[in-house]
Order: structure tokens, then C-alpha cells, then sequence
């Protein structure tokens, strides 16, 4: 029973990738197996170098680099959504996996879910 | 009474970026229940789904939405509480 | 055509009352689902969802009162109804426990509703039969 | 001694020094050892490389299974050195945050 936590909105600007960070960690906790999928402009959450100290915000690049040692499987990304917005791969933070996010996708995972 | 492989419960509008994805993503297999602001797409996803689009009848009547004679189906909570117990999994989006 | 097997829910409400129409369609959903003979496990309240929880709501007496209608009902039908304290604490929701923990003022969590962490979504997630989500539509 | 909230945690992560440490643990009768430094130390790392500290104490125990293995990272180890609830009391001795009871 594999869940699959959906961020497609971009950080900063919204709460809700961060909260959906907490349940993929909060699954994690529970040795309940989760990836995480970004889309949409979720995909920014992934670009290297982000340094949000001068809007006194944490950094969701920072935050996300625990999600492997909380036991977060998968860190996967929309390929086209990265190219949209312009992240090629070395742009990428280590340990994201470009995939294809269609039908596909989804059926690998019993649970999908966005934080809101 | 026929599988549903996912119940996409979309309540975003035809605008949002959420709606065009759960359209792309939902398969052969699948129903889409458009609810709340989702009902307002309507022609839109009954056009482009692969699988069967259905409609919560309250929140189209509360929008003014009027169904063309058997275009699509619409469903009551009674029916939409159904759905969920029918499907494999269920994703709102 | 009803489903004669009983389901379990666990709902989870993401989006704010007067925001959103997430904690009607909710409310609408969970009262089908009992009339149906399927259970509600428990309703878990995250995101801007914690606001449903607010015992200080107070909408014009001629529009639904969501927090008192969703309260009375877990209460007719023994529902726990539990607010995520991380979203709950940022957004300003507090029951006593909390309000003494961190010396504040007031508290405003409406009974019967609770708080605690994402581990009772986690449960519910594991427990029920299904997760039904009713987020916000911005 | 810098800022401290009703619960005995530093209002600032930054204001934190080892003899800071030293005091917090002295008032939970804990005598700081090397076994106790190594895992303050650690938690201060990870603070400083994820912004967060582990925000349950079963995401502590994994955090420090995943840093220093099996031997170390595991409750009863970490119940040992901060008794109560480790992570807890070893996030107000390393002068993080008090975590949000989140999960």
C-alpha cells in the first residue's frame, strides 16, 4: 500500500507543498512507504539554489533534502512540467527522478493525494 | 455494476491547472466526478475524458448549470458515497 | 443501486469554511454515507481545514453556521473530529492544552473537535476502507 | 544563560553554546557524555542542513539509524541517553526548536 503525495503548487508564495511534505513525513514516521510527485509548478520546489532567508522563510530546498533520510522513497518529477520552467537536469536537486506523470503513473500507487 | 479502476473527484474549475491534468491523467477505466467549481467545465471534460464524467446535480443546480438531455449523468451524494465505495481508489483533486 | 457491503471513511477537509465549499460538500458527503450504513471512522481537518473548528465563528445569522452544524453533527453520531495541531497552531486554533503550553490568551477550539498530529491521519488512512479528500477549488 | 521559552528551549537556535548544553541537561539530571555530545552534535547538523529539527521521535530514531546505524539508532539507545521523550529532550539540550507534537 504505496502513497503517492502530489505538489503542484510552487513553494514560497503557497503553504500547501509544505504541508504536504509533513504527511509524506508523517507516513514515513510510520514506516508506511511514500514518494512524492512534483508537477505543475511544483517543479520549482526542485531548483537548486534557492535562498529564501531574505523573505524569512525557510527553505523548501533545505526541507526536502530529509525526506531520503525520514525514509521518503521517491523524489519524482514531471519531466515536461521541468522543462517548462526551464530546469534541465543538472539544475535539479540530487535524487530527483524525471518521470512521465500520466495514467500510468498513478496506478502504481494505492493512495494518492494532494495536501490541498 | 462495472469496475471503476479510480474515482477522480475534480471540484477545480475548467481555469484551474489541476483540471487539465486530472483530464490527462484519468484512464479508460476511470470515472470523473466534477463537483463544486468542477461542474463548470462540464462540456469541456465530458469532451476530452477518456473515461466517464459524471456530475454532483446540486452543485450544477446551484450554478445554473442545466445538463443537455442524456449528455451526462448526474449524481446525488446517495450516489457519489456509491461511487467511492465502487472504486478501487479514489483521488480528489 | 446501494452497495450493500458497509464502507469506513476516513474525511479529510483541507479547505476553510467561507473560503470554500469544502466543509459543505463534506458534511453533504458524510451524511449520505451514514444514511447508506457505511461508517465514518473519523474526520481529520488540515490546512486552512482547521478553521471548520473555530468555536469563534460567527457568520450572519441568516448564512449556515458550518463549524456548529459539522460539531453537532460528530456529536449525534459519536464522530471524532480532529485538527491537525501543526496547521491548527500556525492559524491561530487552540484548545487549553495549547493555550497553556504556549502562555496564550485564549482558546477557541470548538468540542467536539480535537487536536493532534498527522499520525490520526496516518491511522485513519490505514484503518478505513476509504480516504476521501474535499479541498478548496482556488 | 540566552532566552528560554516555558518549556526550557532557547528562543534562539543560534544563541546556543556547548556550556548552554551543559546547563539544560544538568536541570533533567543528565551528566552530557561522548555518546551524548555525538548526538547533539548531530542534531545541530541537521538543523543547520534542513532548517528542521526531526519533527517526531520516530523520525529522530531513523534520522540517527541513518547517520550512525542499527546500534545507535534506536529507542531504547536514545531513551537511555535523553530520558523521556528523546527527541524532545534532545532537541531543548542541543537549543532546537520544540517541536510541534506534530505527529
Amino acid at each position: 500500500m504505496s502513497t503517492l503525495i502530489v505538489i503542484d503548487q510552487p513553494p514560497y508564495g503557497s503553504w500547501a507543498g509544505r504541508e504536504a511534505l509533513d504527511m509524506a513525513f508523517s507516513l514515513a514516521a510510520f514506516d508506511q512507504p511514500v514518494s512524492l510527485l512534483f508537477c505543475g509548478a511544483g517543479v520549482n520546489w526542485l531548483r537548486k539554489g534557492q535562498e529564501p532567508g531574505t523573505i524569512r522563510q525557510k527553505s523548501v530546498e533545505k526541507n526536502l533534502a530529509a525526506a531520503p533520510i525520514f525514509g521518503v522513497e521517491a523524489l519524482l518529477a514531471d519531466g515536461d512540467d521541468c522543462k517548462r520552467y526551464g530546469l534541465e537536469a543538472e539544475q535539479l536537486l540530487d535524487g530527483v527522478t524525471l518521470v512521465q506523470a500520466d495514467s500510468q503513473l498513478f496506478t502504481n500507487y494505492s493512495h494518492t493525494a494532494f495536501a490541498g | 455494476m462495472t469496475e471503476i479502476q479510480t474515482l477522480h473527484i475534480l471540484n477545480k474549475s475548467p481555469e484551474h491547472p489541476r483540471f487539465a491534468r486530472c483530464l490527462s491523467i484519468a484512464g479508460p477505466a476511470d470515472t470523473i466526478l466534477l463537483i463544486e467549481n468542477g461542474v463548470l467545465g462540464l462540456s469541456t471534460a465530458s469532451a476530452s475524458a477518456s473515461g466517464k464524467v459524471l456530475a454532483l446535480e446540486p452543485d450544477m443546480a446551484a450554478r445554473g448549470i442545466v445538463s443537455q438531455s442524456g449528455t451526462v449523468e448526474t449524481v446525488d451524494y446517495d450516489a457519489m458515497v456509491a461511487l467511492t465505495a465502487r472504486a478501487q481508489q479514489v483521488i480528489s483533486w | 443501486m446501494q452497495d450493500s457491503t458497509p464502507f469506513s471513511f476516513t474525511l479529510v477537509i483541507t479547505g476553510a469554511p467561507y473560503s470554500s465549499q469544502a466543509p459543505q460538500s463534506a458534511l453533504s458527503f458524510a451524511a449520505a454515507a451514514i444514511k447508506a450504513g457505511h461508517r465514518v471512522d473519523r474526520v481529520f481537518l488540515y490546512g486552512d481545514g482547521v478553521q471548520l473548528a473555530s468555536a469563534l465563528a460567527s457568520p450572519p445569522s441568516d448564512e449556515p453556521q458550518w463549524p456548529r452544524e459539522w460539531s453537532t453533527f460528530l456529536e449525534e453520531h459519536g464522530i471524532p473530529g480532529v485538527a491537525c495541531i501543526a496547521s491548527a497552531l500556525r492559524r491561530g486554533l487552540v484548545d487549553e492544552g495549547e493555550q497553556k503550553r504556549y502562555e496564550l490568551p485564549a482558546s477557541n477550539l470548538r468540542a467536539p473537535f480535537t487536536i493532534a498530529g498527522l499520525g490520526e491521519w496516518v491511522e485513519g488512512r490505514m484503518s478505513s476502507s476509504r480516504t476521501v479528500y474535499f479541498h478548496g477549488s482556488d | 544563560m540566552p532566552e528560554r521559552n516555558n518549556e526550557g528551549f532557547l528562543e534562539d537556535a543560534w544563541a546556543w553554546t556547548p556550556e548552554v548544553a551543559e546547563v539544560i541537561a544538568a536541570e533533567d539530571a543528565i551528566e552530557l557524555s561522548e555518546n551524548h555530545w555525538e548526538i547533539i552534535e548531530f542534531l545541530r547538523e541537521f538543523y543547520k542542513q534542513h532548517e528542521v529539527s526531526p519533527p517526531s521521535n520516530r523520525l529522530f530514531v531513523k534520522a540517527v539509524k541513518e547517520a550512525f546505524g542499527e546500534e545507535k539508532g534506536n529507542s531504547i539507545y536514545l531513551m537511555q541517553l535523553f530520558p523521556g521523550t528523546p527527541a524532545k529532550t534532545a532537541c531543548r539540550i542541543a537549543g532546537l526548536p520544540r517541536p510541534t507534537n506534530c505527529l
